[in-house]
């Protein structure tokens, strides 16, 4: 096995300070536009069940999905509308199967929690996911086409011990895994102090299992970094955790967030589309208002079809 | 629920849950509570833990995201003589704890040929008609029907949590209450009329099963799980006055072991029995009731069973609703057979 | 067993389910083998693998102890268009993995909207007559009763795995074979005689329903799981010699869902029946039998049950035979209800 | 929390050649017998079920039984005998259970693995007694005073997730826990390195947990070693995981032993049986014979009893 070089060195913000092409802020304001979408929907009334945004977090996604083939496996979470556009760019399957209208990813059976499509799947019950990419990841490699099973989990999820019965076989069977942590600092109400001892870090390495810290919310400079890293993965089969350090800036689900308004108003201050709307007013204000236009036509076009059936069960 | 002539009782189920919780924890220190995010303020996803973490901040524990080992902790604590409550977020959940439920708390209890106490009491919130999608709505009451010294509960809006919690905890081996979660904002009921048409008494000393009724000579007895309560009580007002049929509600708070004396005085007018959950098809708690009443009338027809489709529990809500037991769903079934008002003969 | 005039065949159940495990690695590249301890010259707790490290080494895999993660590890394979199968070293483990199984494995069949296959089949032994106390000797087929897309099978001397597991591995949902540990060592019988006086037959083209019997017209039928069918053939014998019963005996390879179909022609002459099986009391296979006869025929009398008895499984071997269902339990209630030879009429 | 004193040195034989005292030899001796007569009476066909024999382990129970107080709980596994013997000392109640007589620990209802006494408690399923040991050492650090819950567990019991969720959980509530790691390279057929990724050090380090490593078979010295680590723990209540190197003689269970013949000798040849014979030949040859005469009048005994009954179920 190769030795990942320097995987703890951190990206930061100040690696990379080129505006973001048109196309990546494109992704990046679709997703957010979506997520504050959803919450106005639902607040209307006009959605039921739950949801839980990414809005924060959209730049995670967006850096890994370019660097993932069709033919690898994306595992997503309960906190997934991000992983999903990234990976499909479609918001219009999304939100109708959100909606329950017809054309939904999964004909409205599944819901926001629940997604599948060719070989992205979610589903909403924490960290099991996990012991699946194992597998799904030795298969890959029985292949030898260099596919990745790529798994993105929360902090809190770390709690679950089938995160470390999955990372301990990956270890032990060259299971191309790359792990996703996206690193928040809270779960739903509980704060990572309250929930985890140690760190994500020991955790991977003491079941023998590379490790990247990924800090900063650039999503291009993050994706260079994590590109040579995954081609590592891809050719040596080692599994690896990518922590990215992020912030969850609205509520765990609708409207259910326990923290004072000044610790979200600190993390607001340090968002990535802050700092995108400081550093690049123009592109960003074009860009940004052509993805609030886009997601309210898309709103009025999904909301105009009918009920979605369920014909294939 | 669309009732009319509801009775007047400010209390909501979850308050009354919340209460029933407090008292506990207050009575006695070796209560504990435990669970994912029950700290205030939050005091849990349906807040039935609010204010407990305030009050008695030593004995409430948010725990990590670990369902298997929070609930063995909870077993720990009960060998070392405590009495501890635990809370499952989604009772979907529960699967994963299904071990140190199974294997440790119920086991412990004889399998050292002694009697042990083992007082551990597991709440959890199942079901769907939340549009929570097919992980978080599951009603899994029946994976846990059948195992020695586990007793299973579950909460409807007629029976008082404040009087029959602190029974089940102070029993000496586990228990599950289910809840389903549509009722925590309903109106706790109770003893008494409970609308215009219906009244609730109760068949045991102990308040454990509930009789719903407005006549003396019912065609048809529903044994109903707690949470399917408000959809037969919706039925059967409907069956009163749309079709002429009396039917009278029953409402085990236990589930299991079924106790099925209580209904010796009701099964002397010999109605048609049915029991109705909203569990899906398949090894259902019905079937168990159904057992348990042929063995004690063996010739008795059998027992019916309402329950929903067999299949995932859906996302979207008009998919959701086709899946799960629906008040005209029971009023289709028991009016169909049924005839109308007159009873054929082959109900006995 | 200690029937006489055993069908002459040198075949050994675990040989035959060995035998199956082959063909299916050898036929089919896509299908894996994961367990605990799989590794030859060892071959499983069991011997089940045994040979199979050692002609698939690529495909078979041995696994730490981590029941909840390799059974998710075979979801993965199953996601990736592979066909896995899964030992659970003891039934009773597989508690450990149950989100991994019901969350997981059958949901995704159906819960994201359209169908996906699923290919996966879990091998659990189960059952005690072993001594190895309470968490080595449970049934633990109950709790999984009653999933969608989740079917249940249950290993028997009759049924000839090398023909059946292939057919369950290409069903497009998961599936688990309960394996009554007992068996292994016993002979493979088969269609046609199977001692002196017992004669077995399939009711089906698919070979998965057994009939056996010695008479056309018997007084009672005994629907029995797989690995309850020694102490049904044994009581049947004994019925039949020592008290003029005549007894006929349905072995079904499919526990859940049970397929009433292929009863029909059976319950013409109307008999009393029975479901016998080896788990405890309450919740069982045998109430969800009863409930799919009921609604098929509800004008029958319903099903009786015979199980052990409501208690975890002890150690040592006297007091674990008063717990578990034996031939003369079954004997001393059939002869009971039938009152010798003359059927009553409460039978209908 | 004090931070423990040189964790992770070593106790080898060198460090102690005292003779054991007799009391010592005497309950080594008298595990081993009983588990050797044990492995006797399945091949003759008296006793049935399963066995797990701890020959090679015996000097851990006896190095750590003395050490803790009648409010401990103990948490023990399938290759249970030497606990309980080193706890209880009860030769009589143990083999009555497992042969299913009278006066058995659990009325034979428990048998080998399911063993139940005052605080003292095992049962069959790898990792379950973790979470649960947690638990009781809450309660203990609440009544302050100084309890410990000590579970023993193998290497192979490391793959349950069960196992990290209550590391976690100890770390963050700081929960009087002593993980007892016999760890003999092996689970049933499956050796360490394909059970296992990594480390136990790593993996209770990266869990936020002491950790402290035990070789040698010398069981006083050993004891020595470890008294003022769980003095520090009924302190601090921070958790502790002991690894014990250790070695496995006999089969898994019966008669199981996919071992070469030359790996099983091998490690005989370093057995601590065999090192104290030929250190301490007299006392060794007279302790042995009298513990080998215990176990055959005990055997005798316990035989003609009448079997158990289950009167309060
Ligand atoms: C096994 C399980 N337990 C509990 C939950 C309920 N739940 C959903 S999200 C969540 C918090 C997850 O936290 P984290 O992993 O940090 O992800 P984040 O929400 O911060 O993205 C919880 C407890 C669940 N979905 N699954
Ligand atoms: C959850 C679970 N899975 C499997 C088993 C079967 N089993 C009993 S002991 C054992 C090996 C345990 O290995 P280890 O923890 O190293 O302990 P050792 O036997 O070496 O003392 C296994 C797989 C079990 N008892 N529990
Ligand atoms: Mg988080
Ligand atoms: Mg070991």
């Amino acid at each position: 096995m190769i030795p990942p070089a320097n995987l703890s060195h951190p990206v930061s913000s100040a690696n990379a300070s080129a505006c973001p092409s048109r196309e990546t802020l494109e992704l990046l304001l679709l997703i957010r536009h979506f997520e504050e979408t959803l919450l106005r929907l639902f607040q209307s009334g006009k959605i039921h069940g739950t949801t839980h945004t990414c809005l924060g977090q959209e730049y995670i996604p967006v850096a890994v999905m370019p660097l993932l083939r069709d033919d690898d496996f994306v595992f997503s979470n309960h906190r997934g509308h991000g992983h999903y556009l990234a990976r499909f760019r479609d918001p219009e399957g999304l939100l109708a199967e959100i909606m329950g209208r017809e054309g939904g990813t999964c004909d409205g059976v599944g819901g926001s929690q629940h997604l599948r499509r060719d070989r992205y799947i979610s589903t909403g019950v924490q960290g099991e996911s996990l012991p699946v990419a194992v597998g799904a990841a030795l298969q890959l490699r029985r292949k030898k086409r260099g596919g990745l099973a790529v798994p993105f989990i929360g902090d809190g999820t770390w709690g679950q011990g089938a995160v470390y019965e999955a990372l301990n076989m990956a270890a032990l069977w060259n299971a191309p895994v790359v792990v996703i942590v996206e690193n928040n600092g809270i779960a739903q109400t509980t704060v990572r102090s309250a929930n985890m001892a140690g760190n994500i870090e020991g955790r991977a390495r003491a079941f023998g299992v590379e490790y990247l810290r990924c800090t900063g919310h650039e999503a291009e400079a993050l994706q260079a970094r994590l590109a040579p890293e995954l081609d590592r993965v891809r050719q040596s089969g080692a599994p690896l955790v990518v922590e990215f350090e992020t912030r969850r800036l609205a509520a765990h689900s609708k409207g259910d967030d326990t923290r004072t308004p000044e610790e979200v108003a600190a993390l607001r201050a340090i968002d990535w589309g802050a700092d995108y709307q400081a550093r690049w007013p123009e592109i960003f204000a074009e860009v940004d208002a052509r993805m609030r236009d886009r997601m309210a036509a898309i709103v009025e076009e999904v909301e105009s079809r009918a009920l979605s059936s369920w014909s294939n069960r | 629920m669309t009732n009319t002539g509801e009775r007047s009782t400010s209390e909501r189920i979850i308050e009354n849950l919340n209460r029933a919780l407090h008292a506990l924890l207050d009575g006695d220190d070796r209560v504990f509570f435990l669970g994912e995010d029950v700290l205030d303020p939050y005091g849990g996803a349906f807040k039935a833990a609010r204010g407990l973490s305030t009050k008695y901040p030593d004995r409430v524990l948010t725990t990590p995201i670990s369902e298997l080992g929070f609930v063995g902790v909870a077993n720990g604590l009960s060998l070392a003589g405590q009495r501890p409550i635990v809370e499952i977020m989604f009772g979907d959940f529960i699967f994963l704890a299904f071990d140190q439920i199974i294997n440790f708390a119920a086991k412990s209890v004889s399998m050292y040929g002694r009697r042990v106490p083992h007082h551990l009491l597991i709440r959890c919130p199942v079901g769907g008609h939340r549009g929570y999608g097919a992980t978080h709505s599951q009603s899994v009451q029946k994976h846990f029907l059948g195992v020695p010294d586990l007793d299973l509960f579950e909460l409807s809006p007629l029976h008082d949590n404040t009087a029959l919690l602190p029974r089940i905890l102070a029993r000496d081996h586990p228990g599950i209450l289910f809840e389903s979660k549509v009722l925590y904002a309903q109106p706790q009921l109770g003893e008494g009329a409970i609308d215009d048409l219906f009244t609730c008494e109760f068949l045991d000393e102990e308040r454990m099963t509930a009789h719903v009724f407005v006549d003396r000579d019912p065609q048809a007895i529903l044994i109903a799980s707690g949470g399917s309560f408000p959809a037969c009580w919706q039925a059967a007002r409907q069956l009163l006055l749309e079709h002429e049929i009396e039917v009278q509600i029953v409402v085990p708070f236990q589930l299991y072991p079924f106790e099925v004396q209580s209904l010796a005085p009701l099964l002397s007018t010999a109605p048609a029995l049915y029991v109705v959950e909203e569990g899906t098809a398949g090894g259902t708690w019905g079937a168990e009731v159904a057992a348990v009443v042929a063995e004690a009338w063996p010739h008795r027809a059998p027992v019916r069973l309402i329950h929903s489709a067999d299949s995932i529990i859906p996302s979207a809500r008009h998919l959701e609703r086709d899946v799960l037991v629906q008040p005209e769903n029971i009023v289709k079934r028991v009016s169909t057979d049924l005839h109308a008002i007159h009873p054929r003969s082959h109900h006995q």
